[in-house]
C-alpha cells in the first residue's frame, strides 16, 4: 500500500495522494466497521460547560443508535477531540480527518473556531455539523454556500425571540434602556439586532448605557455601579456563561434588579445557577432551543432529562440538544441516501445531498437542515417564577417560537429581513 | 518581596474561592449558622495554606538561577493548576447562594451596598495594615526587609534564608487564597479565574512596584478606580487603559510607582 | 563534524517526509516549521542576548494578521509579498516598542513584553472594524512563486509545495541567523549577556546592540507568525494572548536555548508532544505544566541539552 | 598637553562628601598613580573621571569634553577605558572571543551581521597579539570562567588595553596579584601600554613598591581632599603626607 502511494506520488508530484489514500480505501470498508464520528468538544475556560453539555448529547444519541443497531447495522464510534484556539482546533479536525479518517465532525461552538473550521471542512472534505457559532460573518461573507458545513441556528435567534417578547409584553413600559452584553461578535450581534426591532416596533427608546465587560468575567462592581447611575427602566443581556450569575447577584445586591426590567436572552444556558435568591421574577429568559422543564415535552425528551440528571446530577441544556440532533440528522441522512442507492452504504456526496432538508426528532421536536445547511429548530423562552421545585427559577409561561419566525430566511441579509416585516 | 513575580497567584486565588464554596456549603449542610460562614471562609482559605511550602520547595530549586526560570515556574503551576481545578470542581460555575446579604445591605449615597462587601474592603484594609505591622514591627518582619535589601548580608548574618522564604511564600499563598475565599460570596468560582486575575495582579504590581506592600496596595486602588473610571465614561477601552498605565508606569519608573531606584 | 552530519541528515529527513509520513503528521510539521522560525528570533534574544520576552508572541501574531489583511482586504495573494510585508511591518512595530523595553533587562525585560503583547492582544479584540475582533480575519490561500497551485487540494497544497516553500524558509531563516549568531554582531551579543557592564566598557553599545536584537527577533517572529497562518486559514487574537508567549518560551526551553538548533528541536517537540497527550487526555495542560516544571528543574539545558552537554563555542 | 581634568569637582552621597572640591590634570605620556587610605576617595574619583558617577559639582574634561553624561561607549571611542577593582570577564566567552569584542568595537566593526567572524582575520590576528603581550596566548581558546584568577585579572585589563585608549585608569590592576608577582604584572602592563601607543595610565594602587616604582606623578587623597599631587621624588621628601597616606607602608619603608 505505501509502495503504491509512493509510486503514485512520484507520479503526480505529491499533489493527489490523500485523495488517491481515501478513493482505495473506500471499498476496504467492511459492511460492519464502525461509522467514525469526531467529536470537537471545549473542555476549558469558558467554553467549557457548554462544551461538556453537547457532548453527553452526542454520546447519548450515540448509545441510543448504538443500542438499536447503530446505522445499517453499523456502530457509531466518537473520536472526542478538545476545542481550544482556531489553530489548535483546525490542527485537530485535520488529524480527524486525515489520521482518524472520521466519516464526519459534530461540535464547536467558539465563533472564531466556527469561523476557521467552515473553510477548513470544505478542503478537508469532510462533514462538518456544528453544534453552534453561526456568526453572521460565519454566514454571510466567510462561507456563503458551503458543501461540507452544516452549521447550527443563527446566532442572533436568541436576541430576535427576547426582543419580539419584549415589544410584545412590554412596550409602553420602558424608556430607557442599557446593553451589558459580553465584548465579542455575539454580544454586538445581538445586541444590534434587539435595537433593530425596537426600532422596527416603533418603540421609542433611548440608550442610557452600553457596557462591554470581558467574556467570562467574574466582577462586576463597576458595571453595576454604572447601571445605577444610569437607571435604565430596562437592562438586556445576552450573557450565556458564568458571567450571568454573576452579574445577577451583584446587580441583586445593589438593588438593581428590583428597578429595572431585565431581558436574558440566553442566561438559560447556565439555568441551575441562575438562583432564586438574586434572580427577580418577570424577567424575560431565553433557553435557546432546549426548555428542560417543559411540561409539553416529548417522551423522548423527558427520558433524557432524567438520564442527565441522575448521572450528572444537573439538569441539561440547549448544547446537549444541538449536539443530540447532529448525531440522529447523520443517521437519518445515511439512511436516506441508502433508501435512495439500494441500500447500500451511500456516499459522502449522496449523504450530503440527503442532509440538505433533512427532518429528524431532535430531544426539543422536530428540526431539520435548511437547504442552506442552516438548523432549523424551536426555541424556548419567558418570564422567569420563583414557582417551583427548585432552587433556581423558571419561566412560566413557556413561550416557543421556530426559527420560522425568528431566523432570516435563506440569502437575506439580517437587517433587510428585520425591516420587511409587517408589524 | 522574594523577587518572585508569581504568575500562579492568580491560580492560588481562584483554588481558595473554589475550596470557599466547597467549605461553606458543606458547613452550612452541617448546620453552621448562616451568620458564621465567614469565619469558615477564612478558615479554609488559611488551611488552604499548606500548599504553600511544597510548592516553594519547587521553587527553591532555581532561586539561584535568572529569575526567568522562576517565571517559567510559575507558568507551569498557572497549566497544572487550572486542570486541578477542573478535574475537582467541573467545569460549571460554582457558587454561594446569597448567603453573604445575611449581613444585610446599606443605601450609600444613592446606590445599595452589601454589608458584605464593607466588610471585605475592611478586612483587606485590616491585612494591609497588619502586613505593614508585621514588616515593621516584629523581628520576622525586619528579617524578611533585610533579607529582601540584601540576601548575601542577611545569610552571613546567621539568617535562615530558607525557613524565611518557605515562610514569606507560604503567608503569599495564604493572602492569594483567603482572598479568593473572601470574594467569592458576591461572585462565581469558574476555570479562567485564575489566567484572568494574574493578568490584574500583575497590573497592580508593577503599577505599585515590586516588593512594595504599601505600593501593591496603591496600586491596587489605581487599577480598581480606573477599570470603574472607564467603565462609567468609556467603556470600550476598559482593559487598553490598564495596560497603557502599565507601560507607562515601567518606562517612566520601571520600579513601580513605590520604589527608589531604576533596576 | 558529527553534530553536522546529524543535522545534514535531519535535513534531508524532512525534505523526503511528505513521501514517507502520513499527511497528517506532514501537517503537523508546518506549525512546527513556522514556531522554529520564531523561536531562532526568541533566542537570539535569550539565547544570545540574556533577554526573556514574554511578549513574543505579539509578533507572531502580527505577521498572521499580515497574511489575513492582505489576502481578505488587498488581494495581495504573492507569498513573499506576504513575508516581506510582515518582515516590514514587525521591524515598524519593533522600533518603538524596542526602544522602550530594552532599557530594561531581566525581570523587567519580561514584564514590559508581556504588557506589549498583552496591549496588541486587546487591540485585536477591540478594534473590530479593522482585526475582525474575536472571530479574527480569514487567511486565504497564497501564491507561492506565483503560482497558485489550483489543481490541487489544500491538503495536497500543504502537504506539498506549501510544504517545501515553508521548509525552504526555515532553512533560510536558520542558515541567516546562524550568520547573525556567528558575527561580530553575534559575539558582541554574547559579550552583553555574559556581563553588559563589561561589555560596555570594551566600546559595545549595550542597548544599541539589544535593541537590534529585538528588531531582527521581531522580523523573524513575523515571519513565523505568516507561515502558521496559512495552515489554520485564520489569524486571531489568541495568537497574541500572554499564554500563548508562555508557550513559545516553553518549546525553546524544551529544546534547549543554549544550542543553536535548540528553537527547531523545541518546536517539533512540543507539537508532537501535544499532538499525542491531546488526544490521550483532556487534562493534557496538566501534562504539559508537569513537563515545563520538570523541564525547567532539572534539564534546564532542553532535549538538546540531553544529547551534547557542553555549549558550543 | 592636558587629556584628562577634573575641576573643583565635588561628590556628595546624601550628605557625606566622597570628594571635596578635587583638582587634577592628566599630561599625555605621564603614569599617576592615586593613592590614600580607605575611604579617602579613590574608587569615586576612578568613577567620576570615568563619567560612571555625575559629579554633585565641577567638571571632568577629556580632551576638552565633558566627561558628565557621556556613556562608556562614547569615552571608549574618545580614546577613555578602564579596569574594575574587580574582576570583569565575560563568563563564557574564550580569551580570544573576549579580545576580539574589543578590538570589533574598536574598529567598529561589532554591528555587522551578516559579516563571519571568522573570517575576521585582522580582528582575531589583533586579539592574538593583545594575549601575547599579557601572556595569554596558549590560552586563546579557554573560556574565562575557567581561567585562574590572575589571568582573569589580566584578561579584563587586556581587554581594556585592546581599545587602544589614549588614558587608561586601572583600579588596583594588582590586587589579588601575589606580592611576588606584582611587579612583573606592572612590566606586562607598562610594556604593553607602550606598545599599544596608550599616552596615560591612571591607576589606583595600594602598594607603595609598584607606586613608586612606576609612577611620573603621585596624587595623594585623603578625606575626599587633594592633599599631595607631586613626584614620587618630593613626596618621599615629605614626611607629613607620607605618615598621613601611607600608614604603615611608609613608616616600613
Amino acid at each position: 500500500m505505501r509502495t503504491t502511494r509512493r509510486q503514485f506520488l512520484a507520479l503526480s508530484g505529491g499533489a493527489l495522494g490523500t485523495a488517491a489514500l481515501r478513493l482505495d480505501a473506500a471499498p476496504a470498508l467492511a459492511q460492519n466497521a464502525p461509522v467514525k464520528i469526531g467529536v470537537l468538544a471545549a473542555k476549558a475556560g469558558v467554553l467549557a460547560p457548554v462544551g461538556e453539555s453537547g457532548l453527553r448529547g452526542v454520546q447519548w444519541a450515540t448509545e441510543r443508535v448504538n443500542a438499536a443497531r447503530g446505522i445499517l447495522g453499523r456502530r457509531i464510534e466518537l473520536i472526542v477531540e478538545e476545542e481550544s484556539s482556531p489553530k489548535d482546533t483546525v490542527e485537530r479536525f485535520r488529524k480527524l480527518s486525515l489520521q482518524d479518517r472520521v466519516d464526519a465532525v459534530s461540535g464547536a461552538i467558539s465563533t472564531g473556531v466556527g469561523l476557521a473550521l467552515g473553510p477548513v471542512a470544505e478542503e478537508m472534505k469532510t462533514i462538518w455539523l456544528s453544534w453552534d457559532a453561526t456568526t453572521q460573518k460565519g454566514v454571510e461573507e466567510t462561507l456563503p454556500k458551503p458543501k461540507y458545513s452544516f452549521r447550527s441556528t443563527d446566532n442572533e435567534c436568541e436576541a430576535v425571540m427576547a426582543s419580539l417578547l419584549t415589544a410584545r409584553h412590554l412596550k409602553g413600559k420602558f424608556r430607557t434602556v442599557a446593553g451589558i452584553n459580553p465584548d465579542y461578535s455575539y454580544g454586538r450581534d445581538n445586541w444590534a439586532a434587539f435595537l433593530a426591532i425596537m426600532k422596527k416596533y416603533g418603540i421609542e427608546l433611548s440608550v442610557v448605557s452600553e457596557l462591554w465587560p470581558k467574556l467570562g468575567a467574574t466582577d462586576f462592581t463597576a458595571h453595576v455601579a454604572a447601571l445605577g447611575q444610569a437607571r435604565p427602566d430596562l437592562i438586556f443581556s445576552c450573557f450565556w456563561a458564568g458571567d450571568t450569575p454573576i452579574f445577577l447577584k451583584q446587580a441583586h445586591a445593589a438593588g438593581l434588579t428590583a428597578k429595572s426590567k431585565l431581558v436574558l436572552t440566553t442566561g438559560g444556558g447556565v439555568h441551575e445557577a441562575l438562583k432564586k435568591d438574586f434572580t427577580p421574577e418577570g424577567a424575560i429568559l431565553g433557553y435557546n432551543c432546549l426548555y428542560f422543564d417543559w411540561a409539553r415535552a416529548s417522551a423522548l425528551q423527558k427520558e433524557f432529562v432524567r438520564w442527565h440528571h441522575e448521572k450528572f446530577k444537573e439538569w441539561p441544556n440547549y448544547e446537549s440538544d444541538h449536539g443530540y440532533f447532529t448525531i440522529v440528522a447523520y443517521k437519518a441522512a445515511v439512511e436516506r441516501a441508502a433508501r435512495a442507492a439500494g441500500g447500500k452504504w451511500p456516499a459522502p456526496d449522496a449523504i450530503i445531498q440527503a442532509l440538505e432538508g433533512i427532518e429528524a426528532e431532535s430531544l426539543s421536536g422536530p428540526r431539520r437542515f435548511r437547504e442552506d445547511h442552516i438548523m432549523e429548530a424551536t426555541f424556548f423562552q419567558g418570564m422567569t417564577t420563583h414557582k417551583n421545585a427548585y432552587d433556581f427559577v423558571t419561566i412560566d409561561p413557556v413561550e416557543t417560537m421556530t426559527t420560522k419566525q425568528i431566523q432570516k430566511p435563506s440569502g437575506v441579509g439580517l437587517y433587510d429581513w428585520i425591516n420587511s416585516w409587517k408589524v | 518581596m522574594q523577587r518572585i513575580l508569581n504568575l500562579a497567584c492568580g491560580s492560588f486565588y481562584a483554588l481558595g474561592a473554589y475550596t470557599g464554596v466547597s467549605a461553606v456549603t458543606w458547613a452550612l449542610g452541617h448546620g453552621l449558622p448562616a451568620p458564621l460562614f465567614l469565619l469558615v471562609l477564612v478558615a479554609s482559605g488559611l488551611a488552604l495554606a499548606v500548599i504553600g511550602p511544597p510548592v516553594e520547595r519547587l521553587l527553591r530549586a532555581v532561586y539561584d538561577r535568572d529569575e526567568s526560570f522562576q517565571l517559567l515556574l510559575t507558568f507551569a503551576l498557572v497549566l497544572m493548576f487550572e486542570d486541578v481545578m477542573r478535574f475537582v470542581w467541573g467545569t460549571a460555575p460554582v457558587q454561594l447562594g446569597n448567603a453573604y446579604l445575611v449581613y444585610g445591605r446599606l443605601a450609600v449615597a444613592g446606590s445599595t451596598v452589601p454589608v458584605y462587601n464593607l466588610v471585605v474592603i475592611a478586612a483587606g484594609g485590616l491585612v494591609a495594615l497588619g502586613m505593614g505591622g508585621l514588616l515593621t514591627h516584629t523581628r520576622f518582619g525586619r528579617i524578611v526587609r533585610a533579607t529582601a535589601e540584601n540576601r548575601e548580608m542577611s545569610a552571613a548574618l546567621g539568617v535562615d534564608l530558607r525557613r524565611v522564604y518557605a515562610r514569606v511564600f507560604t503567608l503569599g499563598v495564604a493572602l492569594g487564597t483567603v482572598g479568593g475565599a473572601l470574594v467569592i460570596p458576591a461572585t462565581a468560582a469558574v476555570n479562567e479565574m485564575a489566567i484572568d486575575v494574574v493578568v490584574e495582579a500583575f497590573a497592580v504590581v508593577v503599577i505599585g512596584g515590586l516588593g512594595s506592600m504599601r505600593g501593591a496596595f496603591v496600586g491596587s486602588l489605581i487599577v480598581g478606580v480606573l477599570k470603574a473610571g472607564a467603565i462609567a465614561t468609556w467603556p470600550e477601552v476598559e482593559m487598553l487603559a490598564i495596560y497603557v498605565v502599565v507601560i507607562g508606569v515601567l518606562v517612566l519608573r520601571p520600579a513601580g510607582l513605590f520604589a527608589g531606584a531604576a533596576p | 563534524m558529527i553534530r553536522r552530519g546529524l543535522a545534514l541528515a535531519a535535513a534531508a529527513l524532512l525534505a523526503l517526509a511528505p513521501l514517507l509520513a502520513p499527511p497528517y503528521q506532514v501537517t503537523l510539521l508546518l506549525p512546527a516549521f513556522a514556531y522554529g522560525i520564531a523561536l531562532l528570533g526568541l533566542n537570539l534574544l535569550f539565547g544570545t542576548a540574556g533577554l526573556l520576552s514574554f511578549g513574543h508572541a505579539l509578533f507572531v501574531a502580527l505577521g498572521a494578521y499580515t497574511a489575513a489583511g492582505l489576502t481578505t482586504r488587498y488581494g495581495v495573494l504573492s507569498f513573499e509579498a506576504i513575508v516581506a510585508a510582515a518582515a516590514g511591518l514587525a521591524a515598524v512595530v519593533a522600533v518603538p516598542v524596542g526602544l522602550l523595553c530594552v532599557r530594561y533587562v531581566k525581570i523587567y525585560f519580561g514584564m514590559l513584553t508581556l504588557a506589549f503583547g498583552m496591549l496588541f492582544y486587546s487591540f485585536l479584540y477591540k478594534f473590530y472594524a479593522l482585526t475582525g475582533g474575536d472571530e479574527g480575519l480569514r487567511v486565504l490561500r497564497p501564491l507561492l512563486l506565483g503560482r497558485p497551485f489550483a489543481e490541487l487540494d489544500k491538503v495536497g497544497f500543504l502537504t506539498g509545495p506549501f510544504y517545501y516553500y515553508a521548509l525552504a524558509l526555515l532553512a533560510l531563516a536558520t542558515l541567516a541567523m546562524r550568520r547573525i549568531v556567528r558575527s561580530p554582531f553575534g559575539l558582541s551579543l554574547r559579550a552583553i549577556r555574559e556581563n553588559a557592564d563589561k561589555a560596555a566598557f570594551v566600546g559595545v553599545s549595550v542597548r544599541r546592540y539589544r535593541f537590534y536584537a529585538f528588531v531582527i527577533a521581531a522580523v523573524f517572529g513575523a515571519v513565523g507568525g505568516t507561515l502558521l497562518a496559512v495552515p489554520t486559514g485564520l489569524a486571531d487574537p489568541l495568537l497574541a494572548y500572554w499564554t500563548h508567549s508562555g508557550n513559545l518560551v516553553f518549546m525553546l526551553l524544551l529544546g534547549g536555548f543554549e544550542h543553536f538548533l535548540g528553537p527547531l528541536v523545541g518546536a517539533l517537540a512540543f507539537i508532537f508532544l501535544q499532538d499525542l497527550v491531546m488526544s490521550l487526555t483532556a487534562y493534557w495542560r496538566f501534562v504539559f505544566g508537569a513537563l515545563l516544571a520538570i523541564v525547567v528543574v532539572f534539564f534546564p539545558r532542553g532535549l538538546l541539552g540531553l544529547v551534547a552537554p557542553e555549549r558550543p563555542a | 598637553m592636558t587629556l584628562l581634568e577634573a575641576v573643583e569637582v565635588r561628590k556628595f552621597y546624601g550628605t557625606f562628601c566622597a570628594l571635596d572640591g578635587v583638582t587634577l590634570t592628566i599630561g599625555r605620556g605621564q603614569f599617576v598613580s592615586i593613592v590614600g587610605p580607605n575611604g579617602a576617595g579613590k574608587t569615586t574619583l576612578v568613577n567620576v573621571l570615568t563619567g560612571l558617577l555625575a559629579p554633585t559639582s565641577g567638571a571632568v574634561r577629556f580632551k576638552g569634553r565633558d566627561v558628565a553624561g557621556l556613556d562608556p561607549v562614547r569615552l571608549a571611542r574618545l580614546g577613555l577605558a578602564r579596569s574594575f577593582q574587580l574582576v570583569h570577564v565575560f563568563p563564557g566567552l574564550t580569551v580570544a572571543e573576549t579580545l576580539a569584542v574589543a578590538v570589533l568595537a574598536r574598529r567598529r566593526r561589532g554591528a555587522r551581521l551578516f559579516a563571519s567572524l571568522a573570517a575576521e582575520r585582522a580582528t582575531w590576528d589583533e586579539a592574538a597579539g593583545v594575549a601575547e603581550l599579557f601572556g595569554l596566548a596558549d590560552q586563546l581558546g579557554r573560556p574565562a570562567r575557567t581561567l585562574p584568577q590572575g589571568d582573569k585579572k589580566l584578561l579584563d585589563v587586556a581587554s581594556a588595553f585592546a581599545l587602544h585608549p589614549e588614558v587608561i585608569l586601572l583600579d588596583e590592576p594588582t590586587s589579588g596579584v601575589s606580592t611576588a608577582d606584582k611587579h612583573a604584572v606592572m612590566a606586562v602592563l607598562v610594556e604593553a601600554a607602550r606598545r599599544l601607543g596608550i599616552a596615560s595610565i591612571i591607576q589606583v594602587e595600594h602598594d607603595m613598591d609598584i607606586v613608586f616604582g612606576y609612577s611620573d606623578r603621585i596624587v595623594a587623597l585623603h578625606q575626599g581632599r587633594v592633599l599631595a599631587d607631586a613626584t614620587p621624588a618630593e613626596l618621599q621628601a615629605n614626611d607629613e603626607v607620607m605618615a598621613t597616606i601611607v600608614g604603615r607602608a611608609a613608616r616600613r619603608a
